[in-house]
């Protein structure tokens, strides 16, 4: 008797997932927080010298990639996508040896900063730091496959504060021209660095743009994996059809300072900071699934446990990679032997 | 061989390489029904269609910044940014973006792109439609910058610059696009990047130049045969990033004097790292100071005939620094 | 009795304009549709190298800018804005020198292209050519104005193309955040040189994005100066209240090519084309003065005898002033003096 | 006098100028509040409030566009990038606009702006937190160019820039921000911009740099004294943009010999215009070729420390520079 059955109150059946997938939903959410906390302990540890944290994105990030075809869609993410390059199949140690910047990691053999994740063979554009260029690659990947005719839908997400880039216009407004397969992801979390929404986004509302560039935007719960799910869902399948962009504006909280750098109560007030343990998605979605009956206390410490152990090996192995060798610092600037 | 001019002949290249490799797709301002501001593109859209001639909107960060995620995607968009003074807005991603991200990937990903850019002065078109500013990409790593001066090196280069796996910026100056004809070699010219052309030999001096300044530069060499009795060489780089420090250097080593040209600002400018690179590797070489002549240090061409003309270089301008540098 | 007056049915004097201002208003579409005629006979003439026009955008310019308060408001006009300029401030003697390119040319000298207005004087901001800078410079008056407590508004213009730079995007969401003295108007002609809206704007409507940034925008007839004027009357009110930038868009029509370089044959409907004239809004403004009484044929065509006398004179003496002198071509790079 | 860092020195500067002028404001990214990400602003925020020391949006062009609407106002706009790298989505702002108004017209604007730009590698910031990028600024005209290397110079060259009539760029090299404290007079200490500062006198060979290469060329002339008996004179340009070619050909002449060192890539570098200038006006002093010492000829600073400690350039490898050039 369905009406009987707690799960289904969670509503994922309707959107065509199974208990299963929101299991894992949850471990991946599980996995890119494990990793990112993993990485402020190798920071304060001295391993590390900067970090940037996806702490509190979890659930915006793994609901919007979600509906994302691995090996067939792209994505061209940004610095706190963590929980978004792990969905779209990077793994653990992938992210790891970014951080440590070994000689092979796969975003770019040490060369590259943390937190610019990026790998060919998973589709993800390689994250650079001027914030916002992304979009116009996002839009770039699916003006290619429309010109080509193929079926690729590309994803792409920024911050509140990036939403104010001139780039993003141009971006937005040509994937409304031309109904582009491509779905925006604005990661909200209320503050870029030191500055607030209010003091960044005129009217407050990203997604209050989309309708300017002739496709919808629409506002979820950044806290809820399956909210952004659906959205992103419908969003993609949009894109599939030849509908055209979605603009999704996720509301999440940054649960850290901007970056291992800044101190967040130097401006931020100290209620609001205490404030936000209380709108972490990880507890939130944990209950959901206690809540429906499919996740006991015994099988997440079991998966928590699991995921330390990835984690730890994660770790080792990377450790354990050999460091760049400045003997190929100059390589790569041009396809060798092409001039 | 058919006598084309330089227009022509870009077109052509454009129209060759789309037929020959389907990933060949062209996008800009313009380009499209109208063919461009220019006619570079007159045909090729209603040849190829709206998708591969693709008139985008006013936004030129747009284009170049698509332009790289189609080509991670995998085709290879040929750019046109309407005028070079109008590739600003398009700097973040084009220097930011499509110079670093082989090196930042680590070979991950590669960028066969082409931007196209109409410059140079001397057409009336004052600061905004004048611009030389090759100087910001030519020192800029993981670009290279190309700029032709006769109708084969414009096909030729076009289809080497087209092919080459990473980003090229392509510079025509306006002045000369429908200034002469020439013989174009048919079918697959393909002109290498990296390399300069002595368009003349001469054994007195050394005329470094590129674009509308190797015509100025040819026609200076003859007055000064005629009128003065000096060979002047004149060596069109053609290609300015990577520099085909060899044969400039093979030059200087014969002539023993070094006049560098270019229409763009002096100071600052890209003859500077010409004749820097002549000052340090031929030093021995050198008979006389590495010359430079440029653009007057204004930041643009002004308007009115009598302002552009005295901003303008010109071959007599060039024969009176050249005669300077042969008397020293 | 009201009702029975002709006049009332105009509108202008719920507008607060008096018939003289109406006839004003039309005074100033008259003179800058006939300095813009005479440019096209002097280029034609090989007098004028290249000429781009603001035909058909009259109506919207005198209607836009007849709020502003010379000497206290500024403007940061764009290539097309002769009738704007002109209701600035600028005479028809100023515009003809400014396309000789004459030594003493109040614009620049000589040293700018035609069309490139500006006058330090009259609060005009000086054009330059890539198209929609000139919003972020409105937007820095405006601010400027804000930081000092100053009554003044900021105006500016655009095409419908220039709408998707990225620049505006930045300009017009900071202008949204601090609610700045500004107003955007976009003169939406349908066309970018050759591309037309559906292939610029996402969306159709570019008034429509002035709610992203969280402040009104609106769609005028740009045929209609009263129109024009009543939005753009209370987009002042607005600014000069502190609650911020209006953008305005006046739907316009481009009567000629993009410029005197530009064939529109080429590109556009030869129906299309030939429809044109129906839209152009000194007909329509002149007959609805007559359906008002306001203006008789005797009194048109005197005011247009006028205007044709001072034109003479305006070229006359604009041809007999000095070409610039090459001698000072590398002055004014720098103040002088100062290093 | 007083013993402060640079940050201080900077800080200071503003400081003194917001009180002896009301137009002058600070705007930019985190400015307010925060103080700045490296602390330059701290205080200011609370002492001066919001609107003079204005957080804007994540919007460099808006930052440039709007200082350059409020100078024509009246303002005297002192614009943070947060990090020159960041600075590209302005280009366009600062090329077509800031740099060219007071010439496109005629002398009715002028633009009394500046622009602070965190620079420079050596602090673990890979690609885009590390960037020398003054090359497009020091070759556009209309614009001025400063770069201190010292505490003084930088509160004597900020306040010099700030009540400048035109558009400054001034580099701030994050190295140096904290790494040592010096003397800086008090009050109205003003640095004319324009002049390059003999450091240390020496008469064996010219050492040409600015920024953080000073404090390396000093060491490194250290060295050279100390081993091998070299006395090389340090010249630190200061301001690039209008360069002190006087006191450079001055320095070539006493010692015949000029070693160029900055940390942007070398080719198409501000080395190649200083290198030039000797080259074409000090071929007569020139006992050796001209030599630039610069970053190697990658699109940035690569990240990890191995590959950085490659990049970056020291006081050794200006000894060894030095030492080639000293034997030719
Ligand atoms: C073009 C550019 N300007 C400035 C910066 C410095 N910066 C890095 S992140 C950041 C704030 C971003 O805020 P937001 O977009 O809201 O993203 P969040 O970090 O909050 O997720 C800034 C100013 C940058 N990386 N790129
Ligand atoms: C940044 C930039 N890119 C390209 C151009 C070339 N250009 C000049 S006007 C124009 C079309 C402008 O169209 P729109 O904004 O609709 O204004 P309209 O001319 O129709 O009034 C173009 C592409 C330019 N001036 N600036
Ligand atoms: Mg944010
Ligand atoms: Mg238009």
């Amino acid at each position: 008797m369905a009406e009987l059955d707690p799960a289904s109150a969670l509503g994922h059946r309707e959107l065509g997932l199974t208990d299963e997938d929101v299991l894992s939903m949850y471990g991946h959410m599980l996995l890119a927080r494990a990793v990112d906390e993993r990485m402020w302990l190798m920071q304060r540890a001295g391993k590390i010298p900067f970090i940037i944290s996806g702490q509190g994105h979890e659930a915006a990030q793994v609901g919007t990639t979600w509906p994302m075809r691995r090996n067939q869609d792209w994505m061209a993410p940004y610095y706190r996508s963590i929980a978004s390059a792990i969905t779209f199949g990077m793994s653990a140690e992938d992210i790891i040896t970014a951080h440590l910047a070994k000689g092979d990691d796969v975003s770019s053999g040490g060369r590259q900063m943390p937190g610019h994740y990026g790998a060919a063979r998973n589709n993800i554009v390689s994250v650079s730091s001027p914030v916002g260029t992304q979009v116009l690659h996002a839009v770039g990947l699916a003006m290619g496959a429309w010109v080509r005719g193929d079926d690729m839908v590309a994803i792409t997400s920024f911050g509140e504060g990036t939403s104010n880039q001139g780039e993003i216009h141009e971006g937005m407004n040509f994937a409304g021209v031309h109904k582009l397969p491509v779905i925006f992801v604005c990661e909200n979390n209320g503050w870029a660095i030191s500055v607030p929404l209010e003091r960044q986004v005129g009217g407050l509302s990203v997604a209050a743009r989309a309708e300017g560039y002739g496709f919808p935007g629409v506002t979820v719960d950044g806290g809820d994996p399956l909210a952004c799910y659906a959205v992103a869902r419908a969003a993609h399948q949009r894109a599939q059809r030849g509908d055209g962009p979605t603009l999704i504006e996720a509301r999440v909280v940054r649960l850290t300072s901007h970056s291992s750098d800044d101190d967040q109560r130097r401006y931020r007030d100290p209620a609001e900071v205490e404030e936000l343990k209380e709108h972490d998605p990880i507890p939130f979605f944990s209950n959901r699934l206690r809540a429906a009956g499919l996740l006991t206390d015994e099988a997440d410490a079991a998966l928590r446990a699991e995921i330390k152990t990835e984690i730890n090996e994660a770790q080792a192995q990377a450790e354990a990679r050999p460091d760049p060798d400045a003997a190929t610092a100059h390589r790569w600037v041009y396809a060798e032997g092409a001039d | 061989m058919a006598e084309l001019n330089i227009l022509e002949a870009i077109r052509l290249a454009m129209d060759e390489e789309m037929e020959r490799d389907p990933d060949v797709m062209l996008l800009g301002e313009d380009v499209g029904r109208k063919g461009g501001v220019f006619g570079a593109t007159e045909g090729l859209w209603a040849k190829y269609g709206d998708k591969r001639v693709l008139d985008t909107p006013l936004s030129e960060a747009l284009i170049a910044g698509a332009a790289m995620g189609a080509a991670m995607y995998g085709l290879r968009p040929v750019a046109e940014m309407q005028f070079a003074d109008f590739v600003y807005p398009a700097f973040n991603q084009i220097v930011s973006e499509i110079s670093r991200l082989r090196y930042r990937s680590n070979n991950s990903f590669g960028l066969p792109i082409v931007i196209r850019m109409p410059y140079g002065g001397g057409v009336h078109g004052a600061l905004y439609h004048s611009q030389s500013n090759e100087t910001y990409f030519t020192s800029t790593v993981g670009l290279k910058v190309v700029a032709p001066g006769t109708p084969a090196d414009a096909k030729g280069l076009l289809k080497a610059s087209i092919r080459d796996p990473d980003p090229v910026m392509f510079f025509e100056h306006k002045k000369v696009y429908r200034l002469f004809r020439a013989d174009v070699p048919d079918g697959d010219h393909v002109v290498p990047i990296g390399r300069a052309d002595v368009a003349r030999p001469g054994k007195h001096l050394s005329i470094f130049c590129y674009g509308y300044m190797r015509i100025c530069a040819l026609e200076a060499a003859e007055m000064l045969a005629r009128e003065d009795g000096l060979e002047a060489e004149v060596v069109d780089l053609r290609t300015l990033r990577p520099l085909d420090t060899e044969t400039l250097l093979a030059s200087v080593a014969r002539t023993g004097r070094a006049l560098v040209v270019h229409e763009a600002n002096r100071f600052g400018g890209f003859g500077a790292e010409v004749a820097a690179t002549i000052a340090e590797a031929g030093f021995e070489s050198l008979d006389a100071p590495v010359t430079r002549l440029a653009g007057p240090e204004v930041p643009g061409v002004p308007y009115h005939h009598n302002l552009e003309d005295w901003f303008m270089l010109n071959p007599a301008k060039i024969v009176e620094a050249a005669r300077s540098l042969a008397a020293y």
